[in-house]
C-alpha cells in the first residue's frame, strides 16, 4: 500500500549538493536524483539491464537496435506520467539529449551522450536514439542513474548557459520516480513525498523520505547499526571491526555490493627525481632508475599480502584481486594469480637475481640506485592503514618507502598547478581506487593506451596514470571497439587484463565492495553496485 | 570616540577590499580543485566542459572583478528588490552561484544560519555565561577547591580536541543511554510542546560540546585578568567604601579587568557565523561551518570566497567594537 | 626600627639569588607542573630505551588487542603498539606543540606590543591580524605546503623538512589571538604613570617596552601559552588528517587520538593515553604558567 | 541605614574607637615581621586624635589595622580594637563590610592608585553613599556635586564624570576626602588627607571637617607629617616611632612637654614661616638626632646669591598645554582646561625655584610640559639651549638626562612589578653609564643618603610606606646625575626629620653639582627654606614672580596673600582661632572652544619680582 510505512531515513555522509545529475556528477547526486528521475532502463543488482520507463529492452534480437549498431530505439511504457500529472512523451528524451549537450551547459554526464548524433520521436512514446558510428554496446543514452530523463517543460529555459540559474528545477525536479522533492536543503537534507502519479500504485510503501547529509562515514555507520535513528547509511568506508562491534547493537547490517571498483597501487615508469623540473612523470624523463625494471615491479607485486590488507582495512567488503577488471562475471579473468598469495622468498630472489643487492641499511640497491621510493595517496584512514602494512611489508624485501598522503581533493582534483595531483604523479609509487560506470568495459580498458599518457602537452588530462605504453594492447583495444558479440568482447576484455596484470602495469590490489548500512527493520534492500544503490527504493518496506 | 568610530570604519572599506582580493588570489592558488569529487571516470573533455560552463576558466583577475560586481551590487540590489518588491533595471543579473549547487550562494548561507545561530551562537553565549562567574570566582578564591577543579576541568575541556568528546558524549548519550540523538535535524521547526523538546534534545550534545570548549578558554583569561587586578590599591578603596563584596569583585575588579576578555569575546564572535566545524560535522548540524568546509573541500570558489568574506567583516566589525569598548571600558586608552 | 632592619638583611639574602625560581618553588601546583612535564619528557624521550617496540613495528595478529604484559597500552588495529606509538608521538607532539606555541606567541606577542605601543603601526598591524584571522586556513595550508614543502624537503630531508614546516604553518596561523590579547593590554598599561616615568627618565622605547610593559601583560600571555600548546597539538593532529602534516607512518598524540576515536569501544585505552597525554601536557604547562605568573605578581597571595 | 549606627551614636561617652595592645605582622618570606608593635590608644566621640610619627613607622598600617583591610594572607593582626564596644577583629566579613565607610570612613594615602581609574569620581563617591543608604540616583548626584563643591572642586557639576585621571593631585586627594566624607561617619580616618593641597584649601578642607565633627558627632584619626596641621586640628596625639607609639597626650603636651626623644626632636625641626626672614639664600635645616633629641647640626645658609647674568639653564617662554575636553556621543570638542597658559620663566644653574599655587592649577602640568611628558601646545622651552619641543626621539631621550622629574603619585610611578632596586638601578644602566654593579653601588649609596636601607632594594613598591616610596622617586632622579631637577611634591609625604634630611641632600647636591630645581611645593615652609626664587601660579598662570625673599616679605598679588595667610601654624593654643571660611566662588580653568585669554602684563615691583596686574 503507498505511504503506509512513514518515513524512510537515509544518511548519506557526503551530503547531496543538487538534484540535477547533469549538473553534477557526483555519486551522492546521483543516487539522490535517482529516486525521482528515472531513466529508460537500468540495471539490477546483478548487473543485468531492466526497464524502467521503457516497456523493454531493445535488442538486435528484438529489433530495437539496428542491425548496423547505428541506432536504438526505444518504447516508452504506456500512460506514463510525470509527478505533476502531465504525460511522458519522447519529447522529453530528445530534450534531455539536448540539455545536455547544449555548448556551455557543463553537463557532467556527457559522456553517455558521446557518438549520438540524434534522437528522435518516431512517435509520441518511441525514442529514436542514433550513433554517428557503429556502436557494439549501445545502452549509454537514458540508460543507468546518470542519465536519466528530465522534463522538458519544467527545463524549457534552463539550455546551456542557463542551466545553473534554474535553481528550484535543478533542485527539485519533477520526475517519474517513486518520491517527489518535498524540500531541498543543498549539502544538508532533503526531504521527499510519495509520487502520488507513480506509475504502480501500490508503491511505494514509505510515505516520506528524508536524506541527511555530513558528518563521517563511522557516525552515519553507527546511526543505523547503534542507535538506529536511520535506516540506511551509503558507502561506509569504515574499518571492519568498528562496523563489526556497531552491528552487535542488533539494529542492523552492512551489506555489500561487488561494482568494478579496484584499490590498486601504480608504480611510474618515468623518472620523477625532482631536479628534474617540469620534466618529472614523463617520456622526456626517461625511465624510472629502478621501477622501469620489470623484476622490481614484479617483487612489489608479489611481496604485498593482498589477505591481510584486505582483512585490515576492508574485512567483508573487500576481496584481494590480480585483476584490473574484476567485474561483471563474464569478463573476469582467472588466469593471473601469482600475485594473490604473497611469496616474499620469490619476490627476494627475482630481485637478487635482478641484480638488487642488499644493502647495509637493509635496502637494495643497484648502481648507487636505491629501492627506495616516494609512496603517495589520498587521505583515508583505511588508505593510511594500507601504506603502513604495504610498507612494513616490502620492508621485507629490501624496499623502503617514504609515506605521504595528499588531501583527496587535492589528489584528485586535477589542478595542473599542484604537483600533488594523481594525473602528475610526481611520486614513485602511488595508489588509489579506480572503476568504470555500468557493466561495459571498453572505455575502461581504453584508459591504458599509449595517446591516453597525461602529459604537459595535454594539461595533464588523460586515463593512462601509469603510463602503460603497448602497441600490442593498443591494437587489441582497438579490436573490442570492433567486436559486438559479448561472448568475443569478453575474451578480449580478459586478455586486456590479464596484459596488465603480467606486465605489472599496476599492482591490483583489493577488489571493493559498496558496503551500505542497513536497518533490521528495512525490507526489500537490494545492494546493487551497478546503478544508484536507491534504484529500487519503490520496492523497500518497513518490516513488520 | 565617534569620529575615530567613523574613521576607522572608513578606512575599513579599501582594508576589505584586499582582504577580498587577498582571499580571493589565495583561493585561486590554492591546489584543489572542484572537480575533484567527480568520478573518475567522467572524460578530460567532459570535465572541461564543465569547468568552463562554470567560468574557472577565466583568467583570475576577470572572475575576481566579477565576484566583486556580484557581491558588491547585484547581491544588494538583489535583496532590495525582495524587500521593497521594486525592480531595479531589468532585475536580471548573475547573483554569486554556489559552482557545487548551482545556486545562489547567499541563500545558502541564509537557510544555514538558523542552526548555526543556534547551535553555535547559544553555546557562545553559554561559554560566556559561565566563563565570567567561572573565572571570577577562581581568582578570588585562588587556589581554593573550586579554583583547583576549575583549572582541571577547563584544561582538559580544552586539550582534549572537540572530535574526540563528540564522539565520546555520541556513545554515551546516543548509543549507551539513547537520550539525545546523534544527528540533528535541520527541518525541525517549532511549532509546539514537543518539538521544543526535540529541538532541546537535539542541541544537548553539540551545545555542550561547544560550550565546554568555549567556557574553558574565556574563563581562562578572566580568571589570569582579575588576579591581575585584585590586589590593586582602588579594590581596598572600594572595600573602605563598604561596597559588598560582590559589587566589589563584579564592578570594581572584573571592569577592570575586562579588556583581554573583551578581546578574546570579540574575536569569538564572528566564529559563530563561521561556525563550529568539527562539532558541525560530528552532529550533523550543517551549520555554516559544515557549508564552509565543504565548500572548501569541493573547492567552490564562490561560496568560499563569498562565506570568508563575510567573516572577514565580521572580524574586521568585531574588532572595531573591541576597540570602541577598550575606549568605554578605560578612559585612559582614548583614541584620537 | 632595630627589628625592621635586622629582619631585611636576612630577608634580602636569602632572596637575592633565583628570586624567581624561589618564588616558583613555593608554588607547589607549580613544582607539581613542573615535576609533571619533566615527566612526560623524560617518558617521551627515555621511554623508547626501555620499552624497545618499535611504534612502526606492524604485527597483525596482534590487533585491537587491550593492556598486557607485552603491550601495556594495547595495540591498534594495524597491531602497532600503542605504548610505542604514544612515546613515539609524544616527541613529535611535544616539540611540534612547544616550539609552534613558542612562535605564536613570539609573533602575537611581536605584534601585540608594537600595535599597542606605537600608535602609527597600530592601524597597519591590525588589519594584518584581522587578514590573517579572516584567511581560510584550509586553502593557506594547501598554498603553504604546495609552495614549500618540497624545497624544504630538500634542504632539511622529509622529517625535518616537514617538521619545519608544520610548526612554521601552526604558528603564522595561531598568533592573532595572542596579538589582540597583548595589543589591548598593552594600551592599557601603557597610560599608567610609571610608564611615563620610565620614559622620562630617558629609557629607550624597547626597554620599556621589554622591561615595564611586557611583565604587567604577562599574565594574558602566559594563558595564550597554555592554549596555545593545546592547540598547536589539536591542530597538528588536524593537519596530519587532512594530508597536510607529517606522513602517517609519523604518529603523534592529536592523530592517534583522531584514529583511535572510531575505536572507542573496541579498544578505549587507544583513546585513553593519548587523549590523557594531551591534558597532562597542557595542565602540566598550565600550572607552571600559574607559578611564573605568580612569581612575577609580587602582590598575589603566595601560598 | 543600619541600626548599630544610629543605636550607637547616643551610647554617650564611651570611647569611639578603642585599640589596645594592636600588633600588626607582615608575612616576609616565611616570618611574620610585626611593623606595629603593641599600640593602644582610645578615641572618644568628636574627639580628633593625630597620629604623628617618622615615616614608615606604622601609621598607614595601624589604620589599615582598624580598617582590616591588609592583605589577607600576608597579614596578620592581633590585639583587640572595638569599635564603640564592638569587637573589630572577631566580626564576620559581611558585618565588618557594613561598619566599612558607614561607622568608619578612611581616606587613603595615595590618592591616585587608590581611586578606581575607569570609573568617573563622581559615580565612586555616589557609590559610597548608595551602599549603605538607600537614595536614588539623582539624590545621590546631587549630594555628591554638593560633597565635591564643599571640597572645593571646581565647576564640580561638570567633573562629576570625568576621571581620576583627569586630575590633578590634589583634586583626587579632595575627591578622597569628598569619598570619605559621604557617608557621614562616626570615626573618620585620615591618612595624610592634605598633604597634596595648598594651604588655603587645606585650611578650608580642616574646617570642613571640623564642621562635621560638630554637626554629626565625627571623631577623627589623623595621621599626617605637618606639625601646623597637628597643632590646629587634633586634641590628643600619639606619636609612632618604629612601629611604636611611644608616647600618647594631649597636644598641648605632647608639643610642649615632650618626653620622648623623638618627639621632641620631630618638634625642634619643625620649620616655621617666616623663620628665614632676612636671609637670602636658602637654608639647611638643622639636624636633630633622633635618639637623643639632640641637635647635631645647626642650620647654615647654603647656596650662592643668585647670579642673573649666567645664561639660564631652562628657559621657558609662553609655554601652554590644554586639555580638551570632548563630550557627547559625538566626542566633539566642547571645551578645554587651560592646565598651563602663557607660562613664562628661566632656571639658572645652581638655582631652585619654587613653584606654588592653589592645587589644580596647573604645576605639575608644567612640570610635565617642560620634560615633554605632555605635549605643550604652545610655547617655547629651552633647555641648555637646546629647543626641547623640536627634539627627536634620540636627542629627547639624551635630554632627559639633563632633567628628571619626580612624580607627584610615587607609588603610581613606580612599576609595580620591578623591585624598587632594580626601579632605582634602571636609569643609570639604562644610560649605561656604568655597570650593573657599580649602579648597585650608586643605587645603594643613594638610597641610604635619602633615609632608606639598601637592603629594601629586594621589596616591591607595595611594600613601602608611602613616604618610602617617595624617597625612592627621589633616589632614582638622582641615580642620572641630573642638571636639573623638576621635584613634585617631593616631599610631601615626609615626616620632619627625613624631610629635613632629603632637603638637606638636595641643598647639598645642588651645591655640590650646580643643580637647578623647580621645586613644586604646597608646604610654604619648606618653600621658604629651600628656593632662591617662587613663582606663584594660579589658573595656570603666573601671578608673581621674584625672589623668595621679596616674594615672602612682600607679596603683592591677592593670591599669594591669602596663600601666605593660610599658612597653619604650629601652636596649638592657636587652634581655637578660625579662619574664616572663605565663600569666594571656585574658579575653573576650564574654557569653551575658541576662547582666548586675554594678555596678562606684569608689573616689576623689584629686581625680578615681577606682578600680573
Ligand atoms: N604590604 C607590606 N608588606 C611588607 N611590609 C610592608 C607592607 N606595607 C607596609 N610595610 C612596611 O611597614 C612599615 C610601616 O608602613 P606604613 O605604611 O604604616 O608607614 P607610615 O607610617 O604610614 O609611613 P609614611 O608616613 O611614610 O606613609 C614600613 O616599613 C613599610 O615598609
Ligand atoms: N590628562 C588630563 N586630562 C584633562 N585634564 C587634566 C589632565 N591632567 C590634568 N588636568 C587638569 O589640568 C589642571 C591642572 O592640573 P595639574 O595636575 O597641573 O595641577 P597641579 O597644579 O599639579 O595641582 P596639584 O597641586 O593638586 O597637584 C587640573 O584642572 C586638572 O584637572
Ligand atoms: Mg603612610
Ligand atoms: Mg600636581
Ligand atoms: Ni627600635
Amino acid at each position: 500500500e503507498r505511504g503506509t510505512d512513514g518515513d524512510l531515513k537515509i544518511i548519506f555522509w557526503q551530503a547531496v549538493s543538487t538534484m540535477n545529475p547533469y549538473l553534477s556528477g557526483g555519486t551522492k547526486e546521483v543516487y539522490g536524483s535517482s529516486m525521482v528521475i528515472e531513466p529508460l532502463a537500468r540495471y539490477d543488482e546483478t548487473g543485468n539491464l531492466v526497464p524502467m520507463l521503457a516497456a523493454e529492452i531493445p535488442t538486435v534480437e528484438n529489433g530495437g537496435v539496428a542491425a548496423d549498431l547505428k541506432s536504438i530505439t526505444w518504447k516508452l511504457k504506456p500512460d506514463l506520467k510525470w509527478s505533476d500529472g502531465t504525460p511522458v512523451t519522447a519529447d522529453d528524451a530528445i530534450f534531455t539529449w539536448k540539455y545536455c549537450t547544449a555548448p556551455d551547459g557543463g553537463c557532467a554526464q556527457a559522456a553517455y551522450y558521446e557518438g549520438v548524433s540524434n534522437v528522435e520521436a518516431v512517435d509520441a512514446s518511441t525514442i529514436k536514439v542514433s550513433f554517428a558510428e557503429p556502436k557494439p554496446y549501445p545502452y549509454s543514452a537514458f540508460v543507468g542513474a546518470q542519465s536519466p530523463i528530465i522534463q522538458a517543460a519544467q527545463f524549457k529555459d534552463c539550455l546551456g548557459i542557463k542551466a545553473p540559474e534554474c535553481t528550484s528545477a535543478n533542485f527539485g525536479p519533477i520526475g517519474t520516480g517513486p518520491f517527489v522533492v518535498k524540500e531541498f536543503k543543498p549539502n544538508d537534507v532533503v526531504t521527499f513525498v510519495a509520487n502520488p502519479n507513480y506509475r504502480d500504485p501500490a508503491k511505494p510503501a514509505f510515505a516520506s523520505v528524508t536524506l541527511k547529509g555530513g558528518g563521517d562515514a563511522a557516525s552515519a555507520a553507527r546511526s543505523v547499526l547503534e542507535t538506529g535513528e536511520f535506516d540506511y547509511a551509503w558507502n561506509m568506508q569504515v574499518e571492519p571491526e568498528v562496523l563489526a562491534a556497531m552491528m552487535q547493537a542488533g539494529k542492523g547490517k552492512i551489506e555489500v555490493a561487488f561494482g568494478t571498483q579496484v584499490e590498486r597501487i601504480d608504480l611510474n615508469p618515468y623518472a620523477v627525481d625532482p631536479s628534474l623540473g617540469d620534466k618529472r612523470s614523463t617520456k622526456e624523463a626517461g625511465p624510472h632508475p629502478a621501477l622501469s625494471d620489470p623484476a622490481v615491479r614484479k617483487a612489489l607485486s608479489l611481496a604485498i599480502d593482498r589477505d591481510i590488507i584486505d582483512e585490515a582495512g576492508y574485512g567483508d567488503n573487500g576481496k584481494p584481486t590480480c585483476n584490473i577488471l574484476p567485474a561483471p562475471d563474464i569478463y573476469v579473468s582467472t588466469a593471473v594469480d601469482w600475485c594473490l598469495k604473497q611469496d616474499l622468498d620469490a619476490a627476494n630472489k627475482l630481485l637478487e637475481d635482478a641484480g638488487w643487492k642488499m644493502g647495509p641499511d637493509g635496502i637494495r640497491e643497484k648502481d648507487g640506485v636505491k629501492l627506495s621510493f616516494l609512496y603517495q595517496t589520498s587521505t583515508n584512514s583505511v588508505r593510511q592503514g594500507t601504506q603502513a602494512l604495504v610498507k612494513d611489508m616490502w620492508a621485507q624485501i629490501g624496499v623502503s618507502v617514504e609515506l605521504r598522503n595528499i588531501s583527496a581533493n587535492v589528489f584528485f582534483g586535477g589542478d595542473p598547478a599542484s604537483p600533488d595531483t594523481f594525473q602528475k604523479f610526481y611520486a614513485d609509487i602511488q595508489m588509489y581506487t579506480n572503476n568504470f560506470d555500468g557493466t561495459d568495459p571498453e572505455k575502461y580498458m581504453a584508459g591504458w593506451m599509449c595517446d591516453k599518457i597525461p602529459s604537459p602537452a595535454n594539461g595533464w588530462q588523460g586515463e593512462n596514470i601509469v603510463r602503460y605504453c603497448n602497441p600490442e594492447y593498443d591494437t587489441l583495444v582497438k579490436e573490442l571497439g570492433k567486436t559486438g558479440k559479448l561472448e568475443d568482447r569478453a575474451a578480449i576484455a580478459k586478455k586486456l587484463n590479464d596484459m596488465l596484470s603480467n606486465d605489472v602495469a599496476q599492482i591490483p590490489l583489493i577488489h571493493r565492495g559498496q558496503p551500505s548500512a542497513v536497518s533490521a527493520t528495512l525490507e526489500g534492500v537490494k545492494m546493487n553496485a551497478w546503478d544508484s544503490e536507491l534504484w529500487n527504493v519503490a520496492d523497500w518496506s518497513r518490516k513488520k | 570616540m565617534f569620529t575615530f568610530t567613523l574613521r576607522r570604519l572608513l578606512f575599513a572599506i579599501p582594508t576589505l577590499l584586499a582582504i577580498s582580493f587577498i582571499i580571493f588570489a589565495l583561493l585561486d592558488l590554492a591546489p584543489s580543485d572542484p572537480l575533484s569529487d567527480l568520478p573518475l571516470t567522467i572524460p578530460p573533455e567532459v570535465r572541461e566542459q564543465i569547468r568552463a560552463a562554470m567560468g574557472a576558466d577565466q583568467p583570475f583577475i576577470i572572475r575576481y572583478l566579477r565576484w566583486l560586481q556580484q557581491f558588491f551590487v547585484n547581491e544588494p540590489l538583489n535583496i532590495f528588490e525582495q524587500m521593497t518588491g521594486l525592480t531595479v533595471g531589468t532585475g536580471e543579473r548573475m547573483r554569486v552561484l554556489s559552482w557545487a549547487t548551482r545556486s545562489p550562494v547567499v541563500d545558502l548561507i541564509v537557510q544555514r544560519l538558523p542552526q548555526t545561530l543556534w547551535v553555535v551562537g547559544l553555546s557562545y553565549l553559554f561559554g560566556v555565561l559561565l566563563a565570567i562567574p567561572i573565572g571570577v570566582i577562581s581568582a578570588y578564591k585562588q587556589y581554593s577547591i573550586f579554583d583547583q577543579i576549575g583549572t582541571f576541568i577547563s584544561m582538559v575541556g580544552y586539550s582534549v580536541p572537540t572530535f574526540f568528546t563528540g564522539v565520546l558524549l555520541i556513545v554515551i548519550f546516543s548509543s549507551y543511554l539513547q537520550w539525545f540523538p546523534s544527528i540533528y535535524d535541520t527541518n525541525l521547526s517549532i511549532t509546539d510542546w514537543s518539538s521544543f523538546v526535540a529541538q532541546v534534545k537535539q542541541m544537548v550534545l553539540p551545545v555542550t560540546v561547544l560550550t565546554l570548549y568555549n567556557t574553558s578558554q574565556i574563563s581562562r583569561f578572566v580568571r589570569a585578568s582579575m588576579l591581575d587586578n585584585l590586589h590593586q590599591d582602588y579594590v581596598r578603596t572600594a572595600r573602605a567604601k563598604g561596597v559588598k563584596e560582590k559589587v566589589v569583585l563584579l564592578v570594581h575588579v572584573l571592569r577592570n579587568s575586562l579588556i583581554p576578555v573583551v578581546t578574546v569575546i570579540a574575536l569569538g564572535v564572528p566564529t559563530i557565523f563561521s561556525g563550529a566545524i568539527i562539532t558541525e560535522q560530528i552532529f550533523r548540524v550543517n551549520g555554516l561551518g559544515q557549508l564552509l568546509i565543504t565548500a572548501i573541500q569541493g573547492a567552490d570558489m564562490p561560496l568560499v570566497q563569498t562565506l570568508t568574506f563575510i567573516f572577514a567583516f565580521l572580524i574586521v566589525l568585531f574588532n572595531l567594537i573591541a576597540d570602541v569598548l577598550y575606549g568605554l571600558l578605560d578612559p585612559r586608552i582614548r583614541y584620537d | 626600627m632595630t627589628d625592621v632592619t635586622a629582619a631585611a638583611p636576612a630577608v634580602s639574602s636569602d632572596v637575592q639569588k633565583g628570586g624567581l625560581w624561589r618564588q616558583f618553588k613555593a608554588h607547589p601546583g607549580g613544582v607539581a607542573g613542573l615535576a609533571v612535564f619533566l615527566f612526560i619528557v623524560l617518558a617521551v624521550y627515555a621511554g623508547p630505551l626501555i620499552h624497545t617496540v618499535e611504534p612502526n613495528k606492524i604485527d597483525i595478529r596482534a590487533k585491537n588487542q587491550g593492556p598486557s604484559l607485552a603491550h601495556p597500552f594495547g595495540t591498534d588495529n594495524l597491531g602497532h603498539d600503542m605504548l610505542a606509538q604514544v612515546l613515539a608521538g609524544g616527541q613529535i607532539s611535544l616539540a611540534v606543540g612547544i616550539t609552534a606555541m613558542l612562535l605564536a606567541l613570539f609573533l602575537g606577542t611581536l605584534v601585540g606590543v608594537l600595535s599597542g605601543y606605537i600608535r602609527r603601526i597600530d592601524g597597519l598591524l591590525m588589519r594584518l591580524t584581522d587578514l590573517f584571522l579572516a584567511l581560510p586556513l584550509l586553502p593557506l595550508l594547501l598554498v603553504i605546503i604546495m609552495l614549500f614543502r618540497d624545497t624544504l624537503r630538500t634542504v632539511f630531508g622529509p622529517e625535518t623538512g616537514i617538521f619545519i614546516l608544520i610548526v612554521f604553518v601552526i604558528g603564522i596561523t595561531s598568533w592573532m589571538h595572542t596579538a589582540r590579547i597583548v595589543r589591548g593590554d598593552v594600551l592599557a598599561v601603557k597610560s599608567q604613570e610609571f610608564i611615563l616615568a620610565a620614559k622620562s627618565s630617558g629609557m629607550r622605547e624597547h626597554r620599556v617596552i621589554l622591561k615595564h610593559i611586557l611583565p604587567n601583560v604577562m599574565s594574558s600571555i602566559m594563558v595564550s601559552a597554555t592554549l596555545g600548546i593545546a592547540s598547536a597539538i589539536i591542530t597538528e593532529s588536524a593537519l596530519s588528517f587532512l594530508g597536510l602534516g607529517f606522513p602517517s607512518d609519523f604518529p603523534t598524540w592529536g592523530r592517534l587520538l583522531y584514529d583511535g576515536a572510531n575505536f572507542l569501544q573496541i579498544t578505549p585505552s587507544r583513546v585513553l593515553w593519548p587523549g590523557l597525554a594531551i591534558s597532562l601536557t597542557v595542565l602540566s604547562v598550565n600550572f607552571i604558567g600559574d607559578a611564573i605568573r605568580d612569581a612575577l605578581d609580587p602582590r598575589t597571595l603566595k601560598r | 541605614m543600619t541600626l548599630p549606627n544610629a543605636a550607637s551614636k547616643n551610647m554617650g561617652d564611651g570611647p569611639v574607637l578603642s585599640v589596645q595592645g594592636l600588633t600588626t605582622s607582615f608575612r616576609i618570606s616565611d616570618d611574620w615581621r610585626p611593623v606595629v608593635r603593641n599600640v593602644s590608644f582610645d578615641i572618644a566621640p568628636r574627639e580628633t586624635v593625630a597620629i604623628v610619627g617618622e615615616s614608615g613607622s606604622g601609621k598607614s598600617v595601624t589604620s589599615l589595622s582598624i580598617m582590616r583591610l591588609l592583605p589577607k594572607f600576608t597579614s596578620r593582626i592581633e590585639g583587640s580594637i572595638r569599635l564603640g564596644g564592638r569587637e573589630l577583629l572577631t566580626l564576620g566579613s559581611e558585618e565588618m563590610r557594613k561598619v566599612r565607610g558607614n561607622e568608619i570612613s578612611m581616606i587613603f594615602q595615595e590618592p591616585m592608585t587608590s581611586l578606581n581609574p575607569i570609573f568617573p569620581i563622581g559615580k565612586q563617591i555616589a557609590e559610597a553613599i548608595t551602599c549603605h543608604r538607600q537614595v536614588s540616583a539623582a539624590e545621590a548626584k546631587a549630594e555628591v556635586i554638593q560633597l565635591l563643591e564643599k571640597v572645593r572642586i571646581p565647576n564640580a557639576k561638570g567633573r562629576f564624570n570625568d576621571y581620576p585621571h583627569q586630575f590633578s593631585g590634589g583634586m583626587r586627594q579632595r575627591v578622597m576626602i569628598a569619598m570619605a566624607l559621604a557617608s557621614k561617619p562616626r570615626l573618620l580616618i585620615a591618612d595624610e588627607p592634605t598633604t597634596a593641597l595648598d594651604v588655603t584649601i587645606q585650611g578650608q578642607i580642616l574646617d570642613l571637617i571640623k564642621v562635621l565633627q560638630e554637626e554629626e558627632g565625627m571623631s577623627v584619626l589623623f595621621i599626617t607629617h605637618d606639625m601646623g596641621v597637628v597643632a590646629e586640628v587634633s586634641d590628643r596625639t600619639i606619636v609612632m616611632f618604629r612601629g611604636d607609639a611611644v608616647e600618647t597626650g594631649p597636644t598641648d603636651d605632647i608639643f610642649h612637654r615632650g618626653r620622648h626623644p623623638y618627639t621632641r626632636a620631630l618638634l625642634s625641626a619643625v620649620p616655621r614661616l617666616g623663620s628665614m626672614a632676612g636671609h637670602g639664600r636658602p637654608m639647611r635645616f638643622p639636624i636633630i638626632d633622633i635618639a637623643s633629641g639632640v641637635m647635631t647640626t645647626p642650620e647654615t645658609e647654603v647656596g650662592r646669591a643668585i647670579e642673573t647674568r649666567r645664561p639660564p639653564i631652562l628657559e621657558v617662554k609662553n609655554l601652554t598645554t590644554r586639555f580638551d575636553i570632548r563630550s557627547g556621543l559625538l566626542g566633539r570638542k566642547s571645551g578645554a582646561v587651560h592646565a598651563v597658559e602663557n607660562v613664562s620663566f628661566d632656571l639658572c644653574e645652581g638655582e631652585t625655584l619654587s613653584l606654588v599655587g592653589e592645587s589644580g592649577c596647573g604645576k605639575s602640568t608644567t612640570g610635565r610640559s617642560i620634560t615633554r611628558l605632555v605635549e605643550p601646545t604652545a610655547g617655547s622651552i629651552a633647555l641648555d639651549g637646546r629647543d626641547v619641543i623640536r627634539l627627536d626621539r634620540g636627542a629627547l631621550r639624551n635630554m632627559r638626562r639633563t632633567i628628571q622629574m619626580v612624580f607627584q603619585d610615587p607609588f603610581a610611578s613606580l612599576d609595580p612589578r620591578m623591585k624598587i632596586g632594580d626601579a632605582v638601578m634602571e636609569p643609570f644602566i639604562e644610560h649605561g653609564l656604568g655597570t650593573k654593579a657599580q649602579a648597585r653601588e650608586k643605587a645603594a649609596d643613594i638610597l641610604k643618603r635619602v633615609g632608606l636601607d639598601a637592603d629594601m632594594m629586594r621589596r616591591y613598591p607595595h611594600e613601602f610606606s608611602g613616604g618610602q616610596r617617595q624617597r625612592i622617586a627621589i633616589a632614582r632622579t638622582l641615580m642620572l646625575d641630573p642638571r636639573v631637577i623638576v621635584a613634585d611634591e617631593a616631599v610631601s609625604a615626609l615626616d620632619v626629620s627625613i624631610k629635613a634630611q632629603v632637603c638637606n641632600l638636595l641643598l647639598e647636591l645642588q651645591q655640590s653639582f650646580n643643580l637647578a630645581y623647580l621645586f613644586i611645593s604646597h608646604d610654604m615652609a619648606v618653600v621658604e627654606r629651600v628656593s632662591h626664587r617662587v613663582a606663584v601660579m594660579y589658573l595656570g598662570e603666573i601671578v608673581e614672580i621674584g625672589p623668595r625673599q621679596a616674594v615672602f616679605e612682600n607679596p603683592q598679588h591677592p593670591y599669594t596673600k591669602k596663600l601666605m595667610a593660610a599658612v597653619p601654624i604650629p601652636d596649638p593654643a592657636r587652634r581655637s582661632v578660625k579662619r574664616a571660611i572663605s565663600t569666594d566662588e571656585i574658579k575653573s580653568p576650564i574654557r569653551p572652544v575658541g576662547y582666548e585669554p586675554p594678555r596678562r602684563q606684569y608689573r616689576e615691583i623689584s629686581a625680578g619680582h615681577l606682578v600680573q596686574v
